[in-house]
């Protein structure tokens, strides 16, 4: 089989770039021939530039879905067990079948949309005073049934739920380094500073910190202030140290959760 | 008589509502049952189908519209400011078709279809008004239900979820059938 | 025929438009000089008279618009008069309590502890007077901030939001105690 023209960044995922080997081979989409597809797999894998870890693992579960199923073939079937009667490749192509449904519908979707998009509205022209009186909502009304113990508990489950997510472990490191030295204290040190001195050295401001935590948290709020419109920086080389210019003439004060 | 009035009263009404109003209101207002209200609009319907009729009534789930004839769209371009709307990628048109069709449905069940992470596309969709919350599952996390909205059927020209274009039953049947041949030869091998 | 299809497209043009538009707009888009568009135009007006017509077609120094006929102003306002349904569904009920309990909150917060978008929940909300903007955050961006409403105090029969029944601090500490013992138990097995 030849190398595919294509570009990987086209594919919206694994399934879709399977559907396009098996396509492109002219295979029926019941008959994968693991092996080889498995190979263009690879090589597509291998080809792809990004180096985002999230579609790259997406990629890579199919991937060795499709090993997976390649070595259950090649493994001799034995007789006796009924289980292994059942061809490997059901589930892949069960889903390809569904996924495959799915794009033929969206392309029908897309005709109805646009001849849809051929019709047009109207702005509602309610008179003012009628508008004014549509309004109103009553709010004893819709909260007739709802009491605060059930507000409370809808809020219970979701904070629950939050703290379901949280590993208790690392949390608690984050929490410790956290209160050492806070972002917003430490802006308010580089504003006071960069109001006294208006032009510094970027290398002395780091130097001047104590602990590697502090540094990190300079590097930030220094970051944050450029972000903010703040701080203005230079720097003539590469390596050279870089000046600061302070542009701001008051100090704003951060509380922590904003960040 | 009476019917004429009615008929004036619902032309109005739409005309001044602009957006799609229920069946039980336009009833209430003009002080007509709903089943008559119903046939009133519907013959409504056939008489706006006349060639010299710009505009027309839709139905959206129980509820009626008016809109412009879409024969008529490249007269009213001509004049009439439109605002640009939202392009639907494939991936939306992607995500949004697996969730009108398997509505209510969760963010999981989605990304079990596409093989992809679809927070994205989903977030968009809900931004752009085509799908909403349908309320939570009844399952452990509580995961969020996803369905889609009435401005989804008014984009697609759609009375209602019924007319959602069907998968033709032939072509499924025969894929199966293909399928079980295949797996028949594959065991005589 | 060509007269039908011109009335057509004059009826679209006026209904998208809404507001009043000049003859010679008109003649120009439908393609016919302005004096047949004014004949055409006026002999559209002798047929919304019709007493099954809703809406008529008005002249304002040689524009036309079109309109609701004024003698069904009342089944309009009785129209208006009908309220929607309003209903607290769970989407709502659920960002309602984030607001409440976290108040003063943005609305990026509100959507990382639900984890979808939340604008049509906090309109709605704040469409039924239970939530209001108070202010900004002095944060990057200046986000709008939103807490619940006078009106939702005294619904709840609360007389300041002190009186809300705190989930505080033991609630939430009870909870890491929870979690932490489960994790516990993961490790230990």
């Amino acid at each position: 089989m030849s190398k595919l023209p294509v570009k990987l960044e086209v594919f919206e995922g694994p399934l879709d770039l399977l559907l396009h080997l098996i396509d492109k081979n002219k295979i029926n989409i019941y008959d994968i021939p693991i092996a080889e597809i498995t190979e263009q797999y690879l090589e597509y894998i291998n080809a792809m530039e990004t180096k985002n870890l999230e579609i790259m693992s997406e990629f890579l579960v199919m991937a060795a879905t499709l090993i997976k199923i390649k070595s259950k073939m090649l493994l001799p079937v034995e007789e006796t067990d009924e289980e292994d009667d059942v061809d490997p490749r059901q589930e892949l192509v069960e889903r390809l079948l569904e996924y495959k449904m799915f794009k033929y519908i969206s392309e029908e979707l897309k005709d109805y949309e646009q001849n849809a998009s051929k019709s047009l509205y109207k702005e509602p022209t309610i008179p003012d005073e009628i508008a004014d009186y549509k309004q109103e909502v009553n709010v004893e009304e819709i909260l007739s049934d709802i009491t605060l113990a059930k507000l409370q508990k809808i809020y219970k489950s979701i904070i629950k739920k939050q703290n379901d997510k949280i590993d208790p472990i690392r949390s608690k490191f984050g929490k410790i380094e956290k209160e050492e030295i806070s972002l917003s204290q430490k802006l308010i040190q580089i504003q006071s500073y960069g109001l006294k001195h208006r032009l510094f050295s970027f290398r002395n401001l780091l130097e001047a910190q104590h602990s590697r935590m502090e540094i990190v948290v300079t590097f930030l709020g220094i970051l944050e202030l450029i972000k903010m419109g703040r701080i203005r920086i230079q720097q003539e080389d590469l390596f050279d140290d870089i000046k600061i210019k302070y542009i701001a003439d008051d100090i704003i004060q951060m509380e922590e959760d904003e960040f | 008589m009476e019917i004429k009035l009615a008929e004036a009263q619902i032309e109005a009404i739409l005309f001044t509502m602009g957006e799609a109003v229920e069946l039980n209101r336009i009833a209430a207002a003009i002080e007509h049952d709903e089943e008559t209200t119903r046939k009133i609009i519907h013959n409504m319907m056939d008489k706006y189908a006349s060639e010299d009729r710009g505009i027309q009534i839709i139905e959206l789930e129980g509820s009626y519209q008016l809109c412009t004839k879409s024969s008529l769209y490249e007269t009213i371009i001509k004049i009439a400011h439109i605002p640009k709307k939202h392009v639907l990628t494939d991936v939306l048109l992607e995500t949004l078709s697996i969730i009108a069709y398997k509505q209510p449905v969760t963010k999981m069940q989605i990304e079990a279809i596409r093989g992809v992470k679809s927070d994205h596309a989903v977030n968009k969709l809900i931004e752009y008004n085509l799908v909403c919350e349908m309320g939570r599952m009844d399952a452990p996390g509580r995961p969020i239900l996803f369905g889609t909205t009435e401005e989804f059927l008014r984009n697609f020209g759609l009375n209602s979820l019924e007319s959602l274009p069907v998968l033709n039953p032939e072509i499924k049947e025969e894929f199966k059938l293909e399928a079980e041949e295949e797996a028949q030869l594959k065991l005589d091998i």
